[in-house]
């Protein structure tokens, strides 16, 4: 029981770094451009596609390398082309957009690389237990951790060191100030969009090594990241960070007593928080209305 | 070719014509057809081709068309050219499956239905082609309803049922892994009846059940109860799932390294679900409902070479479900001389597909007051590498039907003719 | 006893505070001017008092009643109305439209799926009053969205008065406007006032307009109370003049 | 000066509704074609209540639908086989949990709301889809039929005769379309009206503006849980499919491509959407692209939607 828990403890955390890592994708576009990114399931999937097609000329490390930067480039595209019209819009607008681009990602994903899983290799060091004791342990969940946790390290790192990111974060704050200073609004959405995006490909090839890479495999994903953002408060990325995680958490020690609730506890975290703190946790005041 | 739907993707013209006018070309259609004079036979095919099951969704369909290549070079269907009519049902929207099934019988005056892969939706198809009174065979839809408790006169059956696959596994199962079980069942219709039907067929055998999980359809995350399923220190791990929770189960499971310490095992495999393992994953004993590589079976070769030609890849047990389904159709009205379904439905009932249909050892056929094929079930080994490429799954047993099939009481389907 | 008292009420944000330790009271009747240079806290006193937000501290009494902690609609069911520095109107719909809603939310219809023919009479002949009264009545028609700045200006105030206050806060009423519309707008403010008898506080920019109709004037500076007082006091005033005035010219 | 062809348009409107069963069939449609339109015409309409006349944007509203689907395919199936029961305890259902979820909710604007919506509606999609043992998982709920509706005087098949049950949906819908219409000209929907166009002048004249957006939400919901029990009735059927997001978004889609700010845009709408996608999936396999790329058409050039169009050139 106790192994049963620590390991859902640990799993819990491991599924919660997903889930943050897609969810502080989607939190940055929605913070700045104020766009819910249906598609990002789709980004997703396309990044873990993109890898795998990569990884026999490449290798599993030129893949992870490259492919969540060849995703964030169709995502630059993506913007560049369509979500960029409809800012300043109703939020409608773009919501609609976004959940028609995700059929469409679903559909060509298809019609390139088939409706069947593709095997999707990993390197051997990485797929064996750490110890029997522990067989859980294996190399490729805590090294999923591990760059988790780099990534979202760098993340704000990026956010807090650059002017990028500092750009980024006031714009969040301020868009009108910002502009005014003379910061090139358009270019700033376009990049940071891109960085979302990069996320959700990084999460795509990640992902794609312990689950079944098949078209639909960002769907999973994408709900729970929604739930991650409310939970941990609009316009805060470590709030987004911090319900991901928590999410996460609460999913692995409901598997251990109630494996059907799974889904279930995490929407009634989202229920609890609404009820108490509709801002959520770290939310900022007045971001709600 | 007399299929609706375009094999593959979008070219520019589908698009254009797609986005013109969409009621000027549905009023053009029937009146195409009728300037032709004769009207062919129509069979409708209402069956994934998106979502989770849309591969194997998408490989019934290719042999729907090979089946109705050569139906209509040997002649067609009493004399006339058969026409297949694809809709795509979705994996799992029932609202969506039945409209297709009303717009194929009600608009298209479909002779024949065919569908699902989806058990739930295949009973949904089954209540409107009951009413309809349309001859209705449906492929790979395996939960025993469709052929048991919910069976309709005019609702055939080619894929097993889950019983059937159960009691034929079994034995090899308790040869191969031993008698203690633990059960990882996927959470919905078939995984209980798969389970179900182990269960008993192991309890003629003397298993002993040390634990099981149903886990919710779509799992991505089988490591908590994997480690549970350790934890109970099982002869074997039984995997119900299908389709990528299957892959997703057994990749984490070898991954864990429990292939070194359990055998991993289950009741139906899929050779679309090996396909999609990493080699290392590609173990165990399983049941397939038909394999490709049957050296010593005549037309099997045959069937291999034209659908490698199609699609470059061999055909699953899919690729003959669909195969199987369609000729049925032809064979049906053809042994009837003639396209009512009570008539046809008859004539199917008891009817023995002829070796080049059937591909398999002993000659499967539609069993009297059930509807279900009874066909061969092929027992033995998933591997990492076989003689040819494709070759993931060695047979070490081929069961007879007739053996795994039970008695007709035991299907508990009451059929009921129309007076 | 005033209609209006507001006691030491405090607002921050942050560490910014916007509003300081203000109090203020308001005669039944009066027309009191708040003015004050920009950034003087005057807006964010004026949102205290309608209960756009509560004050981080201090109490606003509403004819005797504690409303400090009431929702906005609560107060302006206790009969406070209220218009925005920008204009806040319903510019798709028409203004007889726009009336119209003010008029049977005010008559407390506001959740009534039906209207009976007696009340829909009534409802008609008080929005035809207020178009009249604002002058509105050739435009009633039009989008208000489309009509000139004054007259949606106008709308507004008329939507606030069809609530039949018994006080009426104006923000800048006549900001961004041009000399006649100034003009109008000041003699309806005037009107309503002296004909009515209706309490306005009003927070005002242009000082002639201040000056020709307040009763009373509240300087505001830095969120804090400078000097209060009745337009002649306040003119000469000296920190008023040095503060703001002086300033201003 | 617009109101004789506002009249005439909808009298135009119940004319074809009226009398669709009987050339459906010359345009190469069929009955049940007819009757899909009108059930996801009134989810349409229902959720334009909220959308178009409120202002407020849910995009969760598959799972009242959903619940809607699931009480009266539960009811018929367990407690009573009997199809107004069904729709009734639908309904009651679908409007049951608005109330609460609406509670929860009423605070929360734009983005923020829709996306706590659909969040929500995932909830109902996860219990409908893996509490097994109640409500069938994903086999659904099945082994039920829509029953005849006993009339006293006399019996109508609503089962064998599908021109019956057609009309059986139209009565529904009609009654449902007309208590909305009566609803949004009443000063409750001029109140609602308000608050769409502008919420702190609503506020300050003294609308309480959360409990209203409560009430326009349920509302809403019962309606779009009516629409839902028919669905059901229509497939003799429910699975968690009814109740999933996408549905939602389908929803949203035909109201904008029909046009928000009418009254009956979204039904056409929601007849171009089906229609649509009925054709389109018949012909390639690859619909999902087209319908995708609908959703960014209709979003770029159409965003008044159909009748936005036409009453911007005159028309309506």
């Amino acid at each position: 029981m106790t192994q049963l828990l620590l390991f859902n403890v640990f799993n819990g955390l491991i599924v919660g770094a997903f889930y943050a890592l897609m969810a502080l994708g989607l939190s940055l576009i929605l913070n700045l451009s104020g766009v819910i990114n249906f598609a990002h399931g789709g980004f997703l999937a396309l990044g873990a596609y993109i890898a795998y097609t990569l990884i026999p000329y490449v290798g599993f490390w030129g893949g992870l390398a490259i492919a969540p930067f060849a995703t964030a480039a169709v995502g630059i595209v993506v913007e560049w082309a369509l979500i960029r019209r409809l800012y300043g819009r109703d939020p409608l607008y773009s919501l609609l957009l976004t959940f028609g681009l995700a059929y469409i990602f679903e559909d060509v994903l298809r019609a390139i690389w088939g409706a069947q899983s593709v095997p999707y290799p990993i390197p051997p060091e990485l797929s064996t237990p750490l110890s029997s004791q522990f067989f859980f342990l294996t190399g490729y969940r805590l090294f999923m951790v591990g760059l988790a946790a780099l990534v979202v390290l760098a993340l704000f790192l990026i956010l807090n060191r650059t002017r990028l990111g500092m750009r980024i974060r006031a714009g969040t704050a301020d868009l009108e100030t910002v502009s005014v200073l003379g910061i090139n609004v358009r270019i700033l959405r376009t990049l940071n969009f891109g960085l979302g995006i990069y996320l959700a490909g990084l999460a795509g090839v990640l992902a794609a090594g312990m689950l079944g890479l098949q078209p639909t495999i960002g769907t999973s994903l994408i709900m729970p990241s929604f739930v991650a953002i409310i939970v941990g408060g609009l316009g805060s990325l470590p709030g987004t960070l911090l319900g991901g995680l928590l999410i996460g958490l609460a999913a692995g020690i409901t598997a251990v007593f109630f494996p059907s609730a799974t889904e279930a506890v995490m929407y009634v975290m989202m229920g609890l928080v609404l009820l108490v703190r509709p801002r959520g946790l770290l939310g900022e005041e007045g971001r709600v209305s | 070719m007399a299929t609706r739907m375009p094999k593959h993707g979008v070219n520019r013209r589908t698009l254009l014509k797609a986005a013109a006018a969409t009621g000027a070309l549905q009023v053009a259609g029937p009146f195409i057809i009728a300037a032709r004079g004769e009207e062919p036979v129509k069979i409708g095919l209402d069956n994934p081709l998106t979502g989770t099951y849309a591969a194997v969704g998408k490989n019934e369909l290719i042999g729907c068309q090979l089946a109705l290549e050569q139906i209509n070079a040997k002649g067609g269907i009493l004399g006339r050219q058969a026409e297949l009519l694809v809709e795509d049902s979705t994996s799992g929207d029932a609202g969506t499956a039945v409209q297709k099934a009303r717009k194929l019988i009600e608009r298209d005056k479909v002779n024949f239905l065919l569908g699902n892969v989806n058990s739930a939706l295949a009973l949904a198809m089954a209540d409107v082609s009951s009413e309809k009174g349309v001859l209705h065979i449906v492929p790979g839809g395996h939960t025993d309803a469709v052929t048991g408790a919910t069976c309709h006169w005019n609702v055939f059956r080619v894929c097993n049922t889950t019983q059937m696959e159960a009691n034929a596994v079994t034995p090899t199962l308790i040869k191969n892994a031993g008698k203690k079980w633990y059960f990882i069942t996927p959470d919905y219709a078939f995984g209980h009846t798969l389970q179900a039907g182990l269960e008993k067929a192991g309890g003629k055998a003397g298993y002993t059940k040390v634990g099981g999980d149903l886990t919710p359809l779509g799992t991505t995350d089988f490591s908590s109860y994997l480690i549970k399923a350790q934890a109970a220190n099982p002869d074997v791990i039984i995997f119900l799932t299908q389709g990528d929770d299957m892959i997703n189960a057994l990749k984490q499971a070898v991954q864990f390294g429990l292939d070194k310490r359990f055998h991993l095992a289950g009741g139906q495999q899929e050779l679309e679900a090996l396909e999609g393992l990493p080699p290392e994953a590609r173990i165990g004993t399983w049941v397939f409902e038909w394999y490709w590589n049957q050296p010593n079976v005549p037309h099997v070769k045959d069937f291999v070479d034209a659908i490698k030609k199609k699609t470059g890849r061999v055909p699953t047990a899919r690729t003959w479900f669909g195969f199987a389904s369609t000729w049925s159709c032809a064979l049906a009205a053809n042994e009837a001389k003639s396209l009512d379904a009570v008539k046809m439905a008859k004539a199917l009932s008891g009817l023995k597909l002829p070796p080049e249909v059937s591909l398999m050892p002993d000659q499967a056929f539609y069993r009297v007051g059930q509807n279900q094929l009874i066909p061969n079930l092929f027992v033995g080994q998933a591997q990492a590498k076989g003689s040819a490429p494709d070759d993931l799954f060695k047979v070490t047993e081929v069961v007879k039907g007739t053996d795994a099939a039970g008695t007709l009481e035991e299907t508990g389907c009451k059929m009921k003719w129309p007076v | 006893m005033s209609l209006l008292v507001v006691e030491n009420a405090t607002r921050r944000f942050g560490s910014l505070v916007a509003v300081d330790a203000v109090s203020m009271s308001v005669a039944p009747g009066e027309l009191r001017a708040i003015i004050g240079p920009n950034g003087a806290g005057k807006t964010t006193f004026f949102n205290l008092i309608s209960g756009f937000f509560p004050p981080t501290s201090g109490r606003i009494l509403f004819s005797g009643t504690d409303v400090t902690r009431l929702s906005p609609e609560r107060r302006v069911g206790m009969g406070m109305a209220r218009t925005f520095q920008i204009t806040e109107i319903f510019p798709e719909l028409t203004a007889r439209e726009n009336l119209r809603i003010a008029v049977e939310v005010a008559s407390g219809l506001r959740r009534s799926p039906w209207l009976r023919g007696h009340a829909n009479a009534q409802i008609r002949e008080r929005i035809e009053v207020l178009l009249d009264m604002g002058g509105l009545t050739p435009k009633a028609d039009r989008l208000v969205g489309e009509l000139p700045h004054g007259d949606q200006r106008t709308a507004e105030i008329m939507m606030a008065l069809a609530l039949k206050p018994r006080l009426l806060l104006l923000d800048e009423p006549t900001a961004g406007m041009g000399d006649q519309e100034t003009h109008d707008i000041t003699q309806l403010i005037r009107k309503l006032h002296k004909d009515q008898q209706l309490t306005i506080v009003l927070i005002e920019h242009d000082m002639r307009v201040v000056f020709h109709l307040a009763d009373r004037i509240t300087v505001l500076a830095e969120g804090a109370v400078l000097g209060e007082g009745t337009p002649n006091e306040i003119a000469r005033d000296e920190r008023v003049q040095a503060a703001y005035l002086g300033k201003a010219a | 000066m617009k109101r004789v062809p506002a009249v005439a348009w909808t009298g135009l409107i119940w004319l074809v509704l009226l009398t669709m069963p009987y050339w459906m069939r010359a345009v190469g449609g069929y009955t049940e074609l007819a009757s899909r339109v009108l059930v996801l015409g009134l989810a349409a309409m229902s959720l334009n209540f909220l959308l178009g006349f409120t202002g407020v944007l849910s995009f969760g509203h598959a799972a009242y639908f959903g619940l809607g689907a699931y009480g009266a395919a539960m009811t018929i199936k367990y407690i009573a086989p009997s199809t107004p029961l069904g729709i009734l305890v639908g309904v009651a259902t679908g409007t049951l949990a608005a109330m609460v979820i609406g509670a929860l909710i009423a605070r929360l604007r734009g983005v923020y709301f829709a996306m706590v919506t659909i969040a929500f509606g995932q909830v109902f999609y996860f219990i409908a889809f893996r509490w097994n043992s109640v409500t069938g998982g994903d086999d659904g709920v099945t082994g039920w039929k829509r029953q005849a509706l006993d009339l006293g005087l006399a019996k109508i098949d609503l089962l064998g005769n599908d021109k019956a049950f057609y009309y059986f949906i139209l009565a529904c819908f009609a009654i449902a379309v007309t208590l909305m219409w009566l609803l949004l000209r009443s000063p409750f929907g001029r109140t609602l009206l308000a608050i769409r166009e502008n919420e702190r002048r609503a506020r300050f004249l003294g609308v309480p503006v959360e409990r209203h957006i409560w009430l326009s939400f349920v509302i809403s919901c019962c309606f779009v849980s009516l629409a839902g029990t028919l669905y059901a009735l229509l497939n003799n059927f429910t699975d968690p499919r009814a109740l999933r997001w996408d549905q939602s978004g389908n929803f949203v889609i035909m109201a904008v491509l029909g046009g928000m700010r009418s009254f009956w845009g979204p039904l056409i709408g929601a007849a171009i959407f089906v229609v649509l996608q009925d054709y389109v999936s018949s012909h390639t396999e690859n619909w999902m692209s087209f319908i995708g790329l609908f959703f960014v058409l209709v979003v770029l050039f159409f965003p008044r939607g159909v009748l936005g169009i036409l009453r911007r050139k005159g028309m309506a």
